[in-house]
């Protein structure tokens, strides 16, 4: 049988075909694309000309010219994006179509082309090693899934372990928890650890303010006390076997005692071998550096004439001094304020980085919150009468990362900064509220009202509550979660200066007239309560599940943090003293009067 | 048939009691909502029995007739209709996670016809052989039909690659078996072009798979399809499997390049130069290893059971409500936004995600058992040696797909 | 060689894809991406100006859907809601508890301290110590009360069903109908899309009523002409936003408006002629799709607003002046 | 040759296994409390992908999300809720004053929204479908200020049906569900609760 077309003929006709139909296919292929991602990047409502004509029209409403051009302009962009849409539907047939072609045309090559059967010696060898090879790479391939896999796992395992956990956590969970506990502090430290953590994780990730600034692990700042009334600020410290038992005038267990130049009613802070505080008089303002093997002072910086520091002195209570406010450090640098708003940040050996006024505070007792930091940020409360707000600042620069006003009186109150379960909050105490802010941002978290008077002492935190009190006002106890609201309260013993501390579900008000007061922290009733019938100023702290309360004095009495009143020692310094302890391994620093103390066991 | 799609307008049948509306004085009357439905449950067991029909056709063709040129019709006709005019989605492939959803995940039965089409093609291939990948899945008939200059890879290559089906199928299960998501639905290729629709990545997707599948034949069905596994299981031990030559094979060699898909095992008589005895031990000592590989896959599958879990939906939700997500500077996130109008609190949610990644971590387990499983029965494999004497396909990766026959000079008398 | 070229090539896309199947898999972050048909509700929720208010500690009903809040002579507050009312004092501390089946949808209080409480679609009268006075009969089936007001002599019941106000003697007595469509008296008559719609008795006696399909607040007098009328709709802070809006208003002592919203959630205070003075509380006070603030003030001020969502009774004291 | 007939044994052996792993499976599937077969759930037949509006909080991701362009889920409105509003805030834009049908007040996108006059002061508002994108901002609207009877929903002759659809994976409220083909649709309103 004779064929109409000799298959050469035919063969680069389909050639040709197949050529051409290759070529479309590729070209609507490309166009598919384009118009793909034009239609996906366009809402027809919201091009940028008729978003900037909108904005215009708000100023110039009714004016009808702009109208049209909107009209006109909303209208060719409802066009445009439906024609794109018609276009890729239209697109993907005539696509479907040319590759129809292509694949006919290859195919009938395929088939009209006579096969001449091959019998060229296959390249696959002998079965054997063909085996071995394939043995090996059977092998390879579970290696290298295996590592990859754990690789995998161990890159995303702390996202992963980021999720919140607390309160009645199922054992999966509370077992990593215990692995994890340092202390006998309520809220879980492995908690806010690892949700620090992560939080680092995501931050550096989504590049957040600071993100490029790095700063101590929650544990590194555990070891340490860097700041008023511990780590965070909650009367919680870390360190164990802590002394009892001394006695200032005999020198007994005083490793060494030291004279601080200057006055000041700030608490020493500590970090690894080194003990900072500051002070001050009216015309002369000093940051101090001792060593804390030999109470030696390294270097002291003066502070006195920096740049923007007001010329009239701030009026200050003897009992305020002119150095109130604790100063704080982030493992890298020191931070001190003074009664002026004078605000410096000094490194480790005394340089100074920056400094900067905060504008004097008008505060009719003198300004005395302390400092502390959240990460990279310091965070300063500025409540004045008239002008209450807290910011934060970044520790390299100075720069204002954030500040957000408050709605309150003047307080004299320091920020607290704990991490509530699943989120880090920063709780500042003033009348009328206390509330609650993001710390990485300043937004308010909460607010509740329950809180009056002049308010002195810092809230304690324990278990998702929250303590505030204050002489004339009442005791008050927040409970967290969706929205916080009051637990309980009480007014029968209130202090004005000592701030209360709290451990799993007791709580330790101290009054300023010396009572000692244990409550339940859930229920409110109370457990125990002691006279030390002496005043008290400094404010008590929880170290290896004893509490530290150091009366006006200079005698430190010493309970076990229990439901059951337990003395365990009392022990006295030889001098007055309103300042906070700081606690180290092993040892306590006392600032008294006149000279700072180092106990040692 | 497309035409078959039936509408029902159901009237306003719906009692409602509620805020009483305006009442119009022109005499307007409320218009009723028309709510159409989907295409009635008749036509989905229709597809059931085209499926049946199509597959015994096959077979017939491939078993008894030996026509590819038939084979390639019936494939032109399941990418028209089980392709084009189902839209891919009657599919044997994903039916593995309903199955999989509706045993392990209680409050999910399995459609009739779904599990109707996820049996029918493993019983056939049971008895006959790979047929339903020859022309029935769409997705091969349509590879098949873009495998235009097939190349042959070395057979390592082929065993390397040829693990990968096992981890997508393990993966699948897994992730059904936990109601977390259908995997091969949400990565299968060519869905996106029967629609003649797909997001822009999977447009990518399919357009680059398309590209590889010119030059290594079927890279789907070889080195991704889950189902590929089971219909391998089967056709291993098929009742009735097709052969390359009707009769007595002559040795002629001319089939030796005919398979795309590196399916043909060659002759092999020659004893092991290794020798006999070398090799027993060989097996010896990996059936003794056999638990090691398996507890070795346990161990990994443990330590990536969170990976594994970050893919739940609940999961992801607890880590974007972690605080650092939820700054007040840009625009919230919407799964926030829900969260809170569910009105569960966060420690349910923790309770809940805790629940799960624990089921991930029993899943991920024995998903990695069963890849340490199949790694050591591999290797086994690889040491047995086969004693053939005839050029025949292999019946585990053989795809029925009657090219080779072409090639065979041999005719039945 | 070109062979083997094509299959590394091939082999290469191949793993590239396996590749971004597994990236897209584990890395992959839907909820990152923007939404680009946003309402831009967010944005319309900023509210420019500080509120003039701030809140106390809000009191939590034991009640399951709290509708309503009154307040009554000697400081007490009374909650309506679902099956029930509660008695508060200023402290929040509940005083006593009435019972009964049904939703009360609203409530008013006399002077004696007997308590009219509208139902469904009738009204009861209870006096304090939980005893019923009297119940009034259903009105028509289609009634939806959403509130009652009351004076000396007259009790004020808003149908939002019918669209109406009903007149009613303080012995439950129907007297007339206030607010129908009547051109020849230029009264346009209520339009209510959706069951918010309120009445209140201001200081100086006179009744008021929310227009909310016209965004008005209309002043009738006792012969249920429309004396006069206030209010524009705008997303802005001096106007009531978007549909039934206000969807409650009551007054303070000096006889100002405090009107709250819904769809922005907002409580704020008008002058008597409707001139905007303050905001209360912004839409960040309260949870987003808030629906029925209803609204009472005290004697000495406070603003207390019933938020159904969270089903407490919120309360704003106003900041001292600076 | 006795070789060959073990092999052949074995073969049958675990044809068997295999075939009887399968029976187990599917009789599981089928005889099961709550199988297929016997079950009271009625779930045995085809379903369907199903919004539930009470859940939706309109993201956008119905418009962004389907694997059909334009989405398969369209606004639908329920008439008997709508209060016919002359300034209905799922047609203008918030704080729009003279309420004419002008593209700069509207709130659609793709102008899908019909707004007829009925008699003072009511005005009709109907979806079309041909148009609508499922974006769901009139729905916001809708919801926020008025009575809701805007809604989200799976409109099904054009939705595919697939095995798992993709809105439903990306929806950030889990309002997507399978539900039995027999009833396919849930408006909001009807029934019991009160707008």
């Amino acid at each position: 049988m004779k064929k109409l077309i000799p298959d050469i003929i035919l063969i680069k006709f389909l050639r040709r075909m197949s050529m051409i139909s290759g070529f479309f296919s590729l070209l609507f292929c490309a166009l598919i694309c384009i118009t793909f991602l034009q239609l996906k990047r366009t809402d027809p409502l919201h091009t940028p000309v008729s978003t900037l004509l909108q904005e215009k029209l708000i100023q110039y409403p009714s004016s009808p010219n702009l109208i049209q051009e909107i009209r006109q302009i909303d209208l060719l962009a409802r066009k445009a994006y439906f024609t794109s849409e018609w276009q890729i539907r239209t697109g993907s047939y005539l696509l479907l179509a040319s590759l129809l072609i292509l694949i006919i045309c290859l195919k009938s090559i395929e088939l009209i082309t006579p096969r001449i059967p091959s019998i060229q010696v296959s390249e696959q060898g002998e079965l054997w090693n063909m085996r071995k090879v394939q043995f090996r790479w059977v092998l390879i391939a579970g290696i290298a899934l295996v590592s990859i896999s754990l690789t995998l796992a161990f890159f995303t395992h702390r996202m992963l372990n980021g999720i919140p956990n607390e309160g009645n956590v199922p054992e999966l969970f509370s077992r990593s928890r215990d692995s994890l506990q340092i202390n006998p502090v309520a809220q879980s430290p492995a908690a806010s650890i690892i949700s620090d953590t992560s939080r680092n994780k995501l931050r550096s990730d989504s590049g957040k303010p600071g993100g490029d600034d790095e700063y101590p692990t929650q544990q590194e700042i555990r070891l340490n006390f860097p700041s008023f009334r511990g780590p965070d600020g909650n009367g919680i410290a870390f360190q164990k076997n802590t002394p009892v038992s001394w006695d200032g005038a005999s020198g007994k267990n005083v490793l060494w005692k030291k004279e601080i130049p200057l006055p000041g009613y700030n608490s020493p802070i500590l970090w690894n071998d080194r003990i900072f505080l500051s002070g001050s008089n009216e015309n002369k303002r000093e940051v101090y550096c001792l060593d804390a093997a030999n109470g030696k002072i390294l270097w002291s910086a003066d502070l006195s004439k920096i740049k923007g520091s007001p010329s009239q002195n701030p009026k200050v209570t003897a009992e305020t001094g002119f150095a109130a406010s604790t100063l704080t450090t982030d493992g890298i640098r020191i931070y001190a304020i003074f009664a002026n708003g004078d605000l410096s940040a000094l490194d480790f050996n005394g340089g100074i980085i920056w400094t900067k006024n905060l504008g004097l505070p008008n505060n009719h007792y003198g300004h005395s919150s302390s400092l502390i930091m959240y990460h990279d940020l310091l965070i300063i409360q500025y409540d004045q009468s008239g002008s209450g707000k807290v910011m934060a600042l970044a520790g390299r620069t100075g720069d204002k990362k954030w500040e957000t006003s408050r709605n309150v009186k003047v307080s004299w109150s320091s920020p607290v900064l704990v991490n509530t379960g699943y989120r880090t909050e920063l709780l500042l105490s003033a009348e009328p509220y206390v509330a609650s802010y993001d710390p990485a941002t300043g937004k308010e978290l909460w607010k509740l009202d329950c809180i009056s008077g002049e308010v002195g002492p810092s809230v304690a935190y324990a278990n998702g509550k929250v303590f505030s009190v204050n002489e004339y006002s009442k005791l008050a106890a927040i409970s967290l979660g969706s929205i916080p609201t009051l637990a309980w309260e009480d007014n029968e013993y209130l202090s004005d200066v000592p701030s209360p501390v709290a451990v799993k579900d007791l709580l330790f008000v101290v009054t300023s007239y010396g009572v000692v007061v244990c409550y339940d922290a859930i229920t409110g009733k109370k457990h125990w309560f002691k006279e030390l019938d002496k005043p008290v100023y400094s404010s008590p702290i929880i170290a290896d599940g004893k509490i530290y309360i150091l009366d006006k004095q200079g005698t430190m009495h010493i309970f076990q943090a229990d439901k059951t009143l337990a003395m365990v020692a009392e022990s006295s310094l030889g001098e007055g003293s309103v300042c906070t302890p700081a606690f180290g391994n092993g040892r306590i620093y006392l600032r008294g009067n006149r000279h700072l103390f180092c106990i040692k066991k | 048939m497309i035409f078959l799609l039936i509408i029902v307008f159901l009237p306003g049948v719906m009692a409602i009691q509620r805020f009483p509306k305006p009442e119009f004085e022109s005499g307007y009357v409320v218009p009723v909502n028309q709510l159409p439905v989907q295409r009635g449950e008749i036509l989905a067991w229709l597809d059931v029995a085209v499926l049946l029909i199509a597959l015994s056709l096959v077979t017939y063709l491939v078993l008894k007739r030996r026509s590819r040129m038939g084979v390639f019709c019936i494939s032109l006709f399941s990418i028209a209709y089980f392709g084009f005019y189902r839209q891919g989605c009657v599919c044997s492939i994903g039916a593995i996670q309903n199955v999989s959803m509706a045993l392990f995940s209680g409050n999910y039965t399995v459609p009739l016809t779904v599990l109707a089409f996820f049996l029918t093609p493993l019983i056939f291939t049971l008895l006959f052989g790979r047929t339903f990948c020859a022309a029935v899945c769409p997705f091969g008939a349509f590879q098949d039909l873009i495998a235009l200059k097939p190349l042959r890879m070395g057979a390592w290559l082929n065993a390397f690659l040829g693990i990968i089906p096992y981890l997508y199928l393990g993966l699948a299960i897994l992730y059904a078996a936990t109601a977390t998501e259908f995997l091969i639905c949400r990565y299968d290729p060519f869905v996106g072009i029967f629609r003649l629709n797909a997001s822009f990545g999977m447009f990518l997707f399919v357009g680059l798979l398309m590209l590889t599948g010119v030059f290594i034949a079927r890279p789907y069905c070889r080195f991704l399809c889950p189902y590929g596994v089971l219909l391998n299981w089967m056709s291993r031990f098929s009742w009735k499997h097709m052969n390359i030559t009707p009769a007595e094979c002559i040795q002629c060699r001319l089939c030796e390049n005919a398979c795309p898909y590196d399916a043909i095992e060659y002759p092999q008589v020659k004893k092991n130069p290794a020798g006999h005895r070398k090799q027993v031990n060989k097996m010896v000592v990996l059936i003794l290893l056999l638990p090691i590989f398996i507890f070795g896959g346990v161990w990994t599958g443990g330590k990536i059971h969170r990976t594994l879990a970050g893919v739940n939906s609940r999961v992801r939700l607890a880590h974007i409500l972690q605080p650092a997500h939820t700054t007040n500077n840009q625009p919230e996130i919407p799964e926030i936004t829900a969260f809170r109008g569910s009105g569960i609190t966060q420690q349910d949610l923790i309770r809940e995600v805790t629940r799960i990644e624990h089921d991930f971590l029993i899943g991920s387990r024995i998903f990695g058992g069963f890849i340490g499983l199949v790694f050591g029965l591999t290797l086994i494999r690889l040491i047995i040696t086969p004693y053939r004497t005839d050029y025949v396909p292999n019946k585990g990766t053989c795809f029925s797909c009657a090219k080779c026959m072409d090639y065979c000079p041999v005719v039945k008398d | 060689m070109k062979k083997t070229i094509l299959i590394v090539l091939s082999l290469i896309l191949l793993f590239a894809l396996i590749g971004w199947m597994l990236f897209d898999l584990f890395m992959g972050r839907p909820e990152l991406e923007k939404n680009p048909y946003d309402f831009g509700m967010k944005k319309l929720r900023e509210t420019q100006i500080i509120p003039a208010y701030s809140e106390a500690l809000p009191i939590k009903p034991a009640l399951k859907k709290i509708t309503s809040v009154a307040t009554g002579p000697e400081g007490k507050i009374f909650v309506a809601g679902d099956g029930g009312v509660e008695t508060f004092d200023f402290g929040g501390h509940l005083l006593n508890r009435i019972s009964f089946p049904g939703i009360a949808t609203c409530i008013a209080v006399m002077n004696n301290n007997i308590l009219v409480i509208g139902m469904e679609d009738h009204v009861e009268l209870w006096n304090s110590s939980g005893i019923q006075v009297s119940s009034w009969k259903a009105i028509d089936t289609s009634s939806v009360i959403t509130s009652v007001a009351v004076n000396k002599q007259f009790i004020y019941v808003a149908d939002a069903g019918e669209k109406i106000v009903y007149k009613y003697t303080l012995q439950g007595k129907m007297l007339a109908r206030i607010g129908e469509k009547d051109p020849s008296r230029n009264i346009p008559g209520f339009i209510i899309p959706s069951p918010f719609f309120d009445v209140a008795i201001s200081p100086a006696g006179d009744l008021w009523v929310a227009n909310t399909g016209r965004y008005k607040l209309e002043k009738y007098g006792n012969d249920g002409s429309l004396l006069a009328s206030w209010g524009e709709p705008s997303a802005s802070i001096e106007g009531f936003a978007g549909c039934c809006n206000p969807s409650n208003f009551t007054f303070l002592p000096d006889g100002l408006f405090v009107t709250s919203e819904k769809g922005i959630e907002r409580v704020k205070i008008y002058s008597q002629d409707g001139k905007f003075l303050a905001l209360v509380a912004g839409p960040e006070a309260f949870d987003e799709g808030t629906h029925g603030l209803d609204l009472a003030a005290t004697a000495n001020g406070w603003i207390l607003v019933i938020d159904p969502s969270r089903n407490q009774l919120r309360i704003f004291l106003p900041l001292e002046k600076k | 040759m006795e070789k060959q007939n073990r092999r052949q044994f074995l073969r049958l052996a675990i044809r068997g296994t295999l075939f009887g792993g399968l029976a187990l499976i599917t009789g599981d599937l089928l005889f099961r409390k709550g199988g297929s077969l016997f079950n009271n759930n009625i779930m045995s037949g085809p379903t369907v992908w199903q919004l539930d509006p009470s859940k939706c909080i309109q993201c956008g991701r119905c418009a962004t999300n389907c694997v059909k362009t334009p989405s398969a889920v369209k606004c639908t409105h329920a008439f008997s809720m709508c209060g016919y509003c002359n300034l209905c805030s799922g047609y203008f834009k918030p704080g729009t004053k003279n309420l004419d049908t002008g593209a700069e007040k509207q709130v659609c996108p793709v102008n899908a929204i019909k707004r007829s006059y009925v008699e003072d002061p009511f005005f009709e508002y109907t979806i079309d479908e041909s148009l609508c994108i499922g974006c769901g901002k009139c729905v916001k609207g809708c919801g926020a200020f008025g009575n809701g009877s805007l809604q989200l929903q799976v409109r099904h002759p054009l939705c595919d049906n697939c095995n798992e659809c993709s809105i439903a994976r990306n929806c950030p409220a889990g309002a997507f569900s399978r539900v039995p083909a027999s009833d396919p649709y849930l408006l909001k309103g009807f029934g019991k609760d009160r707008v």
